[in-house]
């Protein structure tokens, strides 16, 4: 919306340019970033690396779960699902004997199968009441879960597959795949948005009637999201088991982690690349910051979230970009005129 | 036959609202179709593209029974459509709607769907907006936008719904050039429009809707010859009403005012 | 004296789009005013500003009786006296008929202590003899023509000052306008003010004493409804 | 006969999971919102109970009394303060807007009246059974609580069916904009749609508290049973929300019969088969989405 010539009537044909200046800044930036990122554990203590897994982990999951719903229309209350599986196929890796960062993987793998049937039953449901159909689902998870004594049924049970390994080592690799996952989500989201599919996703967002008659399958769309979402949550769910070396079934299976993804990505900006990972690095802050006030910082989450949801529904990044056409990520089509 | 429809019926909650209609659409002709409001026209349209499911009858594209298939099936078919009440992808740019019907409808890759996609802005005279927001336009181009995005699907069997509502006169000959060249390109068209002039510079044949059914088809001037469309199309006569003259308001006589354009 | 129901000056708008500018009107008690017009014209929007549905901009007025109604929300114009029978009957599909006029009677709630009420189900029963026999049908379950009655039964429930009718004949088999029509002449005859939109113009005229055409948003034409020639309906039908 | 007694218990616990699923239904009917927050709102009744017996010193179905103006009350409120506004922001908003209240709500609890399991008092009548045969037993409670979730959804059914505000309901539910044009105040019709699925949802939480424990973290639980009771019976149906309840009840009951684990997933896997094999519930009235 830039330079929008006044008259018609084009001397050359036009050209379609799908980067901006702040996007040639960031990639310009974001490589030394990534760099840099990649050497902290040379650089900096492993209680920092650590915390950085925690966010990551947080960043991983806003991104999915704006993936959904920001790009697929879809609200899940369930993605916990997900993150549970995820946990425990690296449990199960590791009573293999595999080692728990192929595991990693697994876990990905893992969820994108289980999501194909859970979409087959959940798409027959519409808003709310999807939401609280893919809860279900996680329910059913969990509940199967427990059932096995193998993975220490309803107490969980502990990653031993490193314990070989030094744990200043451990941190270290955990912390790389961490940051790994986090660049291929944000990178492939990225992709993903300025693909065919994320062409068909966006005009489904805006009209989904419009997009079926210009030839959209929007059902297989959809499908698509959701089982990329459930790999990603997935790998979360994973991370977060090699991170803690132990797996919980109340805590990797909690409808908790919904609340977090929906508060990251309300908070952030729905429907944008960079809002989710600027409200997961908000909700990071606040959970450092209020964790001594126990659930009190709950309260102020949902509290926040309610205010958000009525009164800036474009979130903190809509509030950056309010004045500005910033776009660190765009996926969008821009034409441009040689002149 | 490009189109083949027989005994096409949709009803909702017991009120049939397309009744047992056939009709045949060839490569290259256009078939205009008139009726009253509520006739069942932009029904029949919807249940042509996909949009609605048919209860009873048989839809064949180019031969092959298309009744059960999508609309997005329909579309990648060849079926290109317009709506009467625009439905922009508004959170989207011109260019990138176009590019929709481009890359999903016609099946095409980046490169080609990006030169096809400013064609059909070229085209519809929307190429200078191409970089604005879809939500943004006033309802002129946005019907123009609707036109543009079916263009880009590459349309064997284009479905027009009432396009030219709100167009001055000025406008709506440029209207009628595109719609005679897509025709000519041999592709079939089905235009429904209240406009009926403009529709007569177009179609080859005339179809008169009322209350679900067909009520006349053939030649254009001699459907709307019909006394029975006639009757149809006004309601009751309106032959001797009147005096003599009619009262201007503030001098100003029919004015072509635009619509969408401010004072 | 000024007009029951007064406009002036009255624009609308649906986004950027203006679908009406600088309309004035006057629509006196016992008096039936047409609005014609090609589809898009904005008669519709019209109806739909007088009864609320659409924002009233500053320096627009809208007045019943010399009370102004800007800011005064739908339910509100509904229970002072202004019932619109909506574009496409709109009926509550999952009322009964009885009940789809019942819903309207409690508009008329508040004002029926001052005024004595003229019109209840057996007065609209009387006037719609279908209607009566419909009356614990659900309002889904209804012809179109059917339909109509209803909605127009239900718009009288209001105690309505003014009626406005959009589309009455919209999609109605000709004899079947006839009847509606029969059946607005008697209300008419009673003193209602009416504002009718019509697509069916001669049936609008028969009517209406008065009439406004609209094209583009704008006031085209307006006139005694004895003055208006059929070439000039026409024009504003087939556009030239 | 420990199967008979299982089915007889399963559709007793029906009895009060119909009587959560109503003022779900209710306000997905009305309003077309689905409360998140419904579970909670559950919990937060029961809770309310807790300190109404405390302070006043009276059994809790005498504490009703106060629990369920107080809810009403609340339903009102909230509809007018947050829902209604929620209700203009799309489909997203009123989804995250409950989602958001659900965890101020439970953690609110959580804070004020600690993790501990409670149990609301209901004294002689909560033990006293009605001997029905060898080992079959139907608890006094228990069958009240039944005969209470019907007689609430046979009362809401002729309160929409029959009276001039369920009429204005129905009518605001098929169509806002025209509802208006009949002089129905939108705002007002939904608030009070709300605050009767809040008067029911304080029924449920009182019953449910003497019935059992219950903890500042069971909402999303007792919302999870709700939603699948409103769904294997079909949305937009009562009496198939009683029968979704009554389903659920049996299916928890016979699934515990057979491992005391399996009760809730057996209940759940019911719930998947049926939105799996009749996606629109066992009794569907008519179109609503």
């Amino acid at each position: 919306m830039t330079d929008v010539p006044t008259t018609p009537a084009p001397t050359t044909a036009p050209r379609v340019s799908r980067t901006t200046a702040a996007s040639r800044v960031a990639a310009v930036v974001a490589l030394p970033v990534v760099l840099l990122l990649a050497a902290l554990p040379y650089l900096a203590a492993p209680n920092v690396t650590r915390l950085l897994v925690d966010l990551f982990t947080l960043v991983l999951l806003a991104t999915m779960w704006n993936l959904l719903a920001g790009y697929g229309g879809m609200i899940s209350v369930g993605q916990q699902g997900f993150i549970g599986l995820g946990a425990y196929a690296v449990l199960v890796a590791d009573l293999f004997g595999v080692n728990p960062y192929l595991g990693l993987v697994l876990a990905m793998v893992a969820a994108a199968v289980l999501a194909l049937p859970t979409a087959l039953l959940v798409f027959r449901l519409h808003g709310g009441y999807f939401a609280i159909g893919t809860w279900v689902v996680a329910e059913v998870y969990r509940l199967v879960t427990v059932e096995f004594r193998a993975v220490g049924a309803g107490s969980g049970a502990s990653v031993t597959g490193l314990s070989a390994v030094p744990p200043v080592l451990r941190g270290a690799i955990t912390y790389w795949c961490a940051l790994a996952a986090v660049v291929v989500a944000i990178g492939g989201v990225y992709l993903l948005m300025r693909s065919r599919l994320g062409l068909a996703l966006t005009a489904i967002r805006d009209e989904p009637t419009a997009a079926a008659t210009l030839g959209v399958r929007v059902r297989s769309a959809k499908r698509i999201v959701f089982v990329v979402a459930a790999a990603g949550c997935g790998l979360a769910g994973a991370l977060i088991a090699v991170d803690s070396l132990r797996v919980q079934p109340d805590s990797v299976y909690s409808v908790q982690w919904s609340a977090f993804m929906i508060f990251m990505v309300v908070i952030g900006g729905l429907g944008t690349i960079e809002g989710p990972v600027l409200g997961a690095v908000v909700f990071f802050a606040i959970q450092q910051l209020l964790a001594p006030y126990g659930a009190w910082y709950l309260v102020v989450l949902g509290a926040v979230a309610i205010a958000a949801a009525l009164l800036a529904r474009r979130g903190l990044w809509g509030l950056v970009t309010l004045h500005r056409d910033v776009r660190l990520l765009p996926t969008g089509h821009r034409l441009r005129q040689d002149r | 036959m490009i189109l083949s429809v027989h005994g096409l019926s949709r009803s909702f909650g017991g009120l049939t609202v397309v009744d047992d209609v056939s009709l045949q659409v060839g490569a290259g002709t256009a078939l205009g179709v008139v009726g009253p409001n509520g006739a069942g026209k932009t029904t029949l349209l919807n249940l042509l593209d996909g949009v609605l499911a048919a209860d009873a009858g048989r839809i064949e594209l180019d031969g092959r029974d298309v009744t059960r298939a999508s609309a997005a099936q329909r579309c990648r078919a060849g079926v290109g459509r317009t709506h009467q009440t625009p439905r922009p992808f508004s959170g989207m740019t011109v260019f990138e709607n176009v590019l929709v019907g481009a890359v999903h409808g016609a099946g095409l890759s980046a490169g080609a769907a990006h030169r096809s996609a400013v064609g059909c802005l070229e085209r519809t005279g929307l190429l200078h907006r191409a970089n604005e927001l879809a939500g943004d336009l006033r309802l002129l181009d946005r019907k123009r936008l609707e036109l543009s995005r079916a263009l880009a699907c590459a349309p064997r069997l284009l479905l027009l719904d009432e396009i030219a509502g709100g167009l001055t006169d000025a406008e709506l000959p440029e209207l009628i050039a595109i719609v005679r060249e897509v025709r000519d390109g041999g592709t079939a068209v089905i235009w429904i429009e209240h406009i009926v002039h403009a529709l007569l510079e177009v179609a080859d044949r005339m179809l008169c809707l009322a209350q679900g059914a067909v009520l006349a088809e053939g030649e254009p001037a001699a459907v709307l010859d019909d006394p029975a469309v006639r009757e149809v199309y006004l309601g009751s006569s309106v032959e001797g009403l009147g005096g003599v003259t009619a009262v201007p308001a503030a001098g100003e006589g029919l004015p072509a005012a635009e619509p969408g354009e401010r004072p | 004296m000024s007009a029951l129901l007064r406009v002036r000056d009255l624009d609308a708008y649906y986004g950027h789009f203006q679908a009406l500018s600088g309309i004035e009107l006057d629509v006196d008690a016992g008096e039936a005013v047409a609005v014609i017009g090609a589809n898009g014209a904005g008669k519709s929007t019209l109806l739909r500003a007088i009864a609320g549905l659409v924002a009233q901009p500053a320096g627009a007025h809208v007045e019943l009786d010399g009370v102004e109604l800007r800011g005064v929300p739908a339910h509100r114009r509904a229970r002072m006296g202004v019932s619109l029978v909506p574009e496409g009957r709109k009926l509550f599909p999952s009322l009964t008929v009885r009940e789809n006029l019942l819903i309207a009677a409690s508009a008329a709630a508040g004002r029926s202590r001052d005024g004595e009420r003229r019109w209840s189900l057996d007065a609209v029963y009387d006037l719609f003899p279908n209607v009566g026999r419909l009356r614990d049908r659900p309002g889904g379950a209804l012809s179109g023509g059917e339909q109509q009655a209803v909605a127009i039964g239900r718009g009288l429930m209001a105690e309505p000052r003014v009626l406005l009718l959009d589309e009455v004949s919209l999609g109605l088999a000709p004899v079947v306008v006839e009847q509606l029509y029969a059946a607005l002449g008697t209300i008419a005859a009673s003193g209602m003010a009416m504002l009718v939109v019509e697509q069916d113009v001669g049936a609008a005229l028969r009517l209406a004493g008065r009439v406004l055409c609209l094209r583009a948003g704008r006031t085209a034409l307006t006139g005694a409804a004895s003055q208006v020639t059929a070439a000039a309906v026409t024009a504003a039908y087939f556009g030239k | 006969m420990t199967w008979v007694n299982a089915i007889v218990q399963g559709l007793l616990l029906g009895g009060v999971y119909a009587l959560f699923a109503c003022g779900l239904s209710l306000v997905f009917g009305v309003l077309r919102i689905v409360n998140l927050a419904h579970g909670d709102l559950t919990v937060l009744a029961a809770f309310l109970a807790v300190v109404a017996t405390g302070t006043l010193g009276v059994n809790p179905l005498v504490s009703l009394v106060v629990v369920v103006p107080v809810m009403a009350l609340l339903g009102f409120v909230l509809q007018r303060a947050l829902l209604h506004r929620s209700l203009q922001g799309g489909e997203l908003a009123p989804l995250l807007v409950t989602f958001g209240l659900s965890i101020v709500l439970q953690n609110a609890l959580l804070q004020t009246f600690s993790a501990d399991t409670r149990s609301l008092p209901a004294g002689e009548f909560g033990t006293a059974s009605l001997q029905l045969g060898d080992g079959l037993a139907v608890g006094w409670l228990a069958l009240s609580t039944l005969v209470v979730a019907v007689a609430v959804l046979a009362g809401l059914q002729v309160v929409l069916a029959r009276t001039p505000i369920g009429r204005a309901m129905r009518a605001t539910s098929d169509d806002p904009e025209t509802a208006a044009l009949m002089g129905l105040d939108d705002r007002r019709v939904y608030a009070i749609a709300t605050a009767i699925a809040l008067a029911t949802v304080a029924l449920a939480g009182v019953f449910y508290g003497m019935r059992g424990t219950f903890t500042p973290t069971l909402g999303p639980q007792l919302l999870i049973f709700a939603f699948e009771a409103v769904i294997i019976g079909g949305l937009g149906s009562l009496w198939g929300t009683l029968l979704g309840g009554l389903v659920l009840g049996v299916a928890q009951a016979v699934g515990a019969q057979i491992q005391p684990s399996y009760g809730v997933l057996a209940g759940h896997l019911v719930f998947l088969v049926v939105l799996a094999a009749r996606p629109s519930g066992l009794l569907r009235r008519k179109e609503l989405r």
